[in-house]
């Protein structure tokens, strides 16, 4: 405590000199303009112009030029992006993407699968503003199951690859979907078959040894992927799908 | 389909003229409010209303017992305009305050609702009206619902005492800041209830923190009101106003130096008591969530911010009353005012006029003194318990002792040469113009020491 | 709070037990402290920390090596790039990869603006504990301008994703090296403001000279780093004493503890240190965006990352002090074990033995002053 | 000082209750019998050549092939800015490694880490009890055997994947294109139709062995 009086008279001094240059700094920041940006009506141009190029918003693949290679799918640590090729059915020599969907609602937007791609076809776009009120309108699906795509072959000269403009995909996909329209109703979860008998090799091990993301192998396996938990699909051995308490799906 | 229409972006399909009346209402209600005070509050007073009851109801005021209650139900007349002219002037402060706050903040405040936001507050009131009002389950429910009302009582008391023009106040009371003081106290009353009443231990901290602080503040805020009232000579409110002159050089503040430290030892004190940065340790948000206001929710919330808001012109109005001069018109004297009176029991109506003038003078200084109290509040930061105790008691006190030692003194010289008087007014006269100078260029300085900014006063 | 730590405290006295969080507006982000006090002066207060754990140490051992690097942004993200360069240095070292100049000159400059962004809310948020709000509104109007500048270069704000195994994953737009030489002189006049503003307030000074004061040896005993451990006087700092990366080519001073407001190792101390640090930064910026070599950004990294097996541990110097990533590989593709050793959860195990007779606004200001954030903490 | 130089000190001071140095792929480390590490911790920090006094990390790795946990301690030391790696191998089963909270204080809260992700008990340290998991929390998530329990207390975490369940409404859909205009004769019986073609409608839960995996066929 302020014993002597010089210190007495200091702490009155420097309090006075404090406030006096603290409040002159409060009043000069009230003559300078505020940096407030009036989204989302009051912005000189729409606020999507307004991000960097490289801004990382919703990914949009340009269905023309995907060559189906899947490294996007690969190189996605949380695995949300989904690719199913078949044989065309008209000629067998074609190969036809008839699944692409990603998952955005789970896609943490790092950009690991915009750089594996050959073509460029999986970007992402300056588009964020896609609130829906049910989560299950969040799954962009690019391909559709009845007409399939066909792959798109890389000539060897090609000097650039034709893409649609970077955003109009994705804007037209939100556009088209209003945002409260409720989603998809999932099928019944299925009953849970007995393990398959474990002398032939499982599936799994067949499949191509994904490096990142290995998906669940057993189908029934509801492929445990908790937003919440972070915990991504863990690599279930692939002898018996984890002892997941009873359905352990909500219904949907 | 979900109805689109929201405040801040009204559908052209909206019922207009809900919208319009609404907006008129709003609009209108403040000034109706503000006129008729002025008009109604000389109504009031004592000469005025026995001469009314003279000659239009030809009764002899003081024989007849009419007057008491004819003056009762005045006062309660009264008394009802000026508490809901005080909540309307709570809310419009309230967006006052957010507008200012936001520009010292660099951002913009409210601007959505209305023309510059200005009817933020209505939506703000109307939502904590909709919103739930729930009691906690272990609250002492009576308390809990009780506290509120003393805070609003114990701010609405302080209005009746409250000078807003030469002769717009509703009791002129002889004995009147020394009722102020006794009624601030009712507010602690309030808080402490809240706090012990919400069973929570957040409320708990901020009632026991709010209970020492405005208590140990009512003694330096009382030491530094004892020397306007030594140099006035009165208790009464408007005594003290009339003493002091009209011109800066002759209000209270600057005709005695000691008055100059005893009015920051009472803006200090009344910061303190209306639990206003750096003080406002009771609300604490980043130590005690919200202090004693924790628990409540709704109306009652709602009441609390009204009487935040209406303290904020309470404080400024007694301290502009004390030593700014109050309603004192620049040039005008006292027999001034009783020449625009005029013999007739009725004013004339320019006597109309100046009052309105003699109101929008008080209206200014407090205006003025409010602002810097938003302003301090948006620059400090707050100060501990104890600090808070060692400030009142090792600093404030003191300098209140020495403050009304040093008026004695002064009125003894003052009565001697009444020159002493003037030259101390026209000497911080002028000290205060320069120091105001001294700032506004340190301000500039400022700006400019910033690279890249200059002043800009585009974006509202 | 747990029945074992309500058994340790002896409940006869008549003390107030109060849990501080975990939704509190001042401990920023989810943390919980078990407070014992007798009105306003604690006994002692327990933290209690795990709302926030994500297991990033787990998934490390799910995810590939380049699959991992986005989680590391999760576990600071006020300071991600940091997270980023340590996770990307120590698979580096697994794989004996050399990182090209000018990629390691970009990861000093990301990971300073970065370490000012983080100082920014820091002492930001630290003046609002203390209860004055507008010097956290400039604070953040400064880091708004560092966001611009990260979001350009790599696209994000908060979670940058930026540094890859082998280098950085994108080179510097145009036009960006003269946006961040503007940012950085301006940014230096804002520093002065500050401190005329808040840092030299009277009111500031009393409420955080000679509280929480921690002395050299408890910092050292208790394993506290960066910030913390240089406010109470020890001179040490990753980036000058076990340099990594670009850091040798540039010349900077490490500001320490002073006791400029009483005692040395207060909060006071930690505090002005870190605005120290953020002039600092800014001329590790400037010279780096000077001296910036050309070249290529990436080194050759094999697609499938395959470390023979071993184990790793880097040190980067992050803006909450040194963060270790120990990263241990049993020669597959996935690591075996990845250990982040952060700041923040020692700064957390030092609250419990100095709190004993503070007040509780002095438990507000010690927390904001170890600078300590829920997701560090908990991982 | 560089680490062998510790290192060969340390063998010279204990004797064999330090393990050799192991070969350094990357970083070299040393194995300390669990009973002396204590002795081995205080004589670091109190000899004037080596005086480490920064306990950087304690940690743990889990190896189920050897049916051990290694408790890895990074010292340091400010001083002389050198700094070794020991560890200290615990049976996986019960895990006993006494405590260096007495050393130094940083290890309190990182040995309560490693107690609560991978159940190694320290004896001898004051208030051992999990430091991030809630106290009733069953098992050790970092151990590599931790089975996900999928929730908490009856709150499950687990969410059906959007993916695969719209894959399964797609086949429905496919079923019913296919039985509403059957597709033409297969020009060439070369390829098998593929398994997704003629999915089998009937069985509405039989859905093919691995929807969400590329059927095996395609890389063909």
């Amino acid at each position: 405590m302020p014993t002597s009086p010089s210190e007495y008279v200091g702490n009155i001094r420097d309090t006075v000199k404090s406030f006096w240059h603290g409040m002159s700094i409060t009043l000069s920041q009230v003559l300078r303009r505020p940096i407030t940006v009036q989204y989302p009506d009051r912005t000189s141009v729409p606020v999507q112009d307004l991000l960097p190029a490289r801004y990382r918003g919703f990914l949009e693949v340009d269905a023309a030029i995907c060559t189906g290679c899947q490294a996007c799918e690969r190189a996605c640590p949380i695995s949300c992006i989904q690719i199913l090729l078949e044989k065309d059915a008209a000629n067998p020599k074609q190969r036809v993407v008839s699944q692409f969907d990603i998952d955005e609602a789970k896609c943490m937007f790092c950009g690991l699968c915009v750089e594996p791609c050959p073509t460029g076809a999986i970007q992402h776009t300056r588009e964020f503003e896609a609130t829906q009120r049910s989560i299950r309108n969040l799954v962009f699906r690019w391909a559709d199951p009845l007409h399939p795509f066909p792959v798109y072959k890389v000539q060897k000269d090609a000097p650039y690859f034709p893409r649609a403009p970077l955003g109009s995909l994705v804007r037209e996909i939100l556009s088209r979907r209003s945002w409260d329209a409720n989603g998809p109703a999932y099928l019944p979860p299925e009953p849970l078959k007995p393990p398959p008998p474990p002398a032939p090799k499982p599936a799994a091990a067949a499949k191509p040894p994904a490096p990142a993301g290995a998906k669940p192998a057993a189908a029934a396996t509801p492929a445990p992927k908790p937003a919440a938990a972070a915990a991504p699909p863990s690599a279930d051995k692939p002898a018996d799908p984890p002892p997941s308490p009873g359905s352990g799906e909500p219904k949907p | 389909m979900p109805s689109k229409f929201s405040f801040a972006f009204p559908r052209p399909n909206t019922r207009r003229i809900l919208f319009f009346s609404s907006l008129a209402a709003v609009f209108v209600i403040p000034v109706a409010l503000f006129g008729l005070l002025v008009v109604y509050l000389p109504f009031i007073q004592k000469d005025v209303f026995f001469t009314f009851v003279r000659e239009t109801l030809h009764r002899d005021p003081d024989s007849w017992a009419g007057t008491q209650w004819l003056y009762g139900a005045a006062l309660l007349v009264a008394g009802l305009l000026l508490f809901t002219f005080a909540s309307v002037s709570g809310g419009i402060f309230s967006w006052y305050e957010r507008r200012v706050a936001g520009r010292i903040q660099s951002r913009i405040g409210p601007n959505r609702v209305g023309a510059g936001g200005f009817f933020q507050w209505v939506a703000d009131a109307v939502k904590l009206l909709f919103k739930e009002d729930l009691v906690p389950a272990e609250a002492d429910s009576l308390l809990f619902r009780a506290a509120p009302y003393f805070v609003v009582a114990g701010m609405t008391l302080t209005l009746v005492a409250l000078p807003f023009g030469q002769s717009v106040i509703v009791a002129d009371l002889n004995v009147g800041i020394f009722y102020i003081l006794a009624v601030t106290s009712l507010i602690v009353v309030g808080i402490l209830l809240s706090g012990w009443s919400s069973n929570s231990k957040w409320a708990l901290f901020g009632g026991m923190r709010s209970a020492a602080q405005v208590i140990s503040y009512e003694v330096p805020s009382g030491l530094a009101i004892m020397t306007p009232v030594l140099m006035a000579g009165t208790l009464s409110m408007q005594g003290i106003i009339r003493a002091q002159g009209g011109w800066p050089w002759q209000w209270f503040i600057s005709r005695n130096p000691a008055a100059f430290v005893a009015f920051f030892i009472l803006f200090i004190s009344q910061l303190a008591e209306a639990n206003r940065t750096p003080f406002d340790l009771p609300e604490a948000e980043s130590e005690l969530v919200a202090g004693y206001m924790s628990e409540y929710s709704g109306f009652r919330f709602a009441l609390y911010f009204l009487v935040e808001w209406a303290n904020l012109w309470i404080i400024s109005a007694i301290a502009v009353s004390l030593f700014l001069g109050g309603w004192q018109v620049p040039g005008l004297e006292d027999q001034d005012w009783a020449a625009l009176r005029g013999a007739g029991s009725f004013p004339p109506v320019a006597w109309w006029f100046w009052q309105l003038l003699s109101v929008g003078v008080f209206a200014a200084k407090t205006m003025v003194l409010v602002t810097v109290v938003i302003w301090i509040r948006w620059t400090l930061p707050r100060i501990r318990v104890d600090q808070m105790m060692n400030l009142c008691w090792k600093y404030l006190v003191p300098a209140g002792f020495g403050a009304m030692l040093f008026t004695l003194l002064w009125q003894i010289a003052v009565s001697k040469a009444r020159i002493v008087q003037d030259i101390s007014g026209g000497v911080l006269f002028v000290l205060f113009v320069y120091a105001v100078f001294r700032f506004f260029v340190l301000t500039r300085k400022n700006i400019s020491r910033v690279v890249g900014d200059r002043v800009d006063l585009t974006n509202w | 709070m747990s029945k074992l730590v309500l058994r340790r405290i002896d409940r006869n006295n008549e003390e107030m037990l109060v849990n501080f969080g975990p939704q509190h507006p001042s401990t920023h982000g989810v943390l919980n402290f078990l407070v014992e006090t007798d009105g306003e002066v604690m006994r002692r207060a327990i933290p209690d920390i795990g709302y926030l754990h994500r297991s990033l140490e787990k998934i490390g051992e799910i995810v590939g090596y380049p699959g991992y690097m986005p989680y590391t942004d999760r576990i600071d993200y006020l300071a991600a790039m940091f997270a980023n360069e340590g996770y990307a240095i120590a698979v580096e070292k697994l794989i004996k990869v050399e990182v090209p100049k000018r990629a390691q000159y970009l990861r000093a400059i990301s990971c300073e603006l970065n370490r000012i962004a983080s100082h920014l809310v820091s002492i930001g948020t630290m003046a609002t504990d203390i209860g004055a709000v507008t010097p956290l509104v400039y604070a953040l109007r400064e880091r708004e301008a560092i966001n611009d500048l990260i979001e350009a270069l790599c696209g994000a704000r908060l979670t940058y994703n930026y540094h890859r195994i082998g280098g950085v994953a994108f080179d510097m737009p145009e036009g960006w090296r003269d946006k961040v030489l503007h940012f950085l002189e301006r940014f230096e006049s804002l520093i002065q403001e500050w401190d005329r503003l808040i840092t030299w307030n009277e009111i500031y000074l009393k409420r955080l000279g000679g509280v929480a004061v921690i002395t050299r040896e408890q910092a050292i005993d208790y394993g506290l780093v960066g910030p913390n451990l240089r406010g109470s006087g020890v001179d040490w700092d990753v980036r000058r004493d076990v340099p990594y990366g670009a850091y040798p080519d540039f010349k900077f001073d490490v500001p320490v503890g002073r006791g400029w407001a009483g005692t040395v190792g207060d909060a006071f101390d930690r505090y002005y240190v870190r605005v120290l640090e953020m002039a600092q930064s800014c001329r590790i910026a400037r010279q780096a965006l000077e001296k910036l070599p050309d070249g290529e950004t990436m080194a050759k990294v094999p697609r499938r990352i395959k470390p023979e097996a071993g184990e790793v541990m880097s040190r980067v110097e992050s803006a909450r002090g040194e963060l270790a990533y120990y990263v241990v590989s049993d020669g597959t593709e996935r690591a075996y074990r990845v250990r982040a050793r952060t700041g923040s959860f020692l700064a957390m195990g030092i609250i419990e033995d100095i709190s004993s007779g503070l007040m509780i606004a002095d438990l507000i200001a010690l927390i904001a002053s170890l600078d300590v954030v829920a997701p560090e903490t908990d991982r | 000082m560089t680490t062998n130089e510790i290192h060969e000190r340390l063998r010279a001071q204990f004797g064999d209750a330090v393990g050799p140095l192991s070969e350094p792929k990357v970083d070299p480390f040393a194995t300390v019998q669990a009973a002396r590490i204590v002795e081995v911790c205080r004589w670091l920090k109190d000899t004037p050549g080596v005086e480490i006094d920064f306990c950087e990390d304690l940690t743990a790795v889990d190896w189920p092939k050897r049916n051990a946990i290694e408790i890895v301690y990074h010292l340091f030391s400010y001083k002389h800015r050198h700094g070794i790696v020991l560890k200290v191998e615990a049976d996986r089963a019960k895990p006993v490694v006494p405590t260096l909270e007495g050393v130094w204080k940083a290890a309190n809260w990182m040995e309560r880490e490693v107690y609560d992700l991978f159940g190694v008990t320290f004896s001898g340290h004051p208030d051992l009890r999990r430091v991030m998991l809630p106290d009733d929390w069953v098992g050790h998530p970092l151990r590599k055997d931790y089975q996900e329990a999928g929730g908490f207390h009856g709150i499950p975490n687990l969410r059906e994947n959007p993916l695969v369940e719209l894959r399964r409404l797609d086949e429905v859909r496919l079923a019913e294109e296919a039985k509403r205009n059957p597709p033409p004769p297969p020009p060439a019986p070369a390829a098998p139709k593929a398994p997704a073609a003629a999915p089998p409608a009937a069985s509405g839960g039989g859905a093919p062995p691995a929807p969400q995996n590329p059927p095996p066929a395609p890389k063909a």
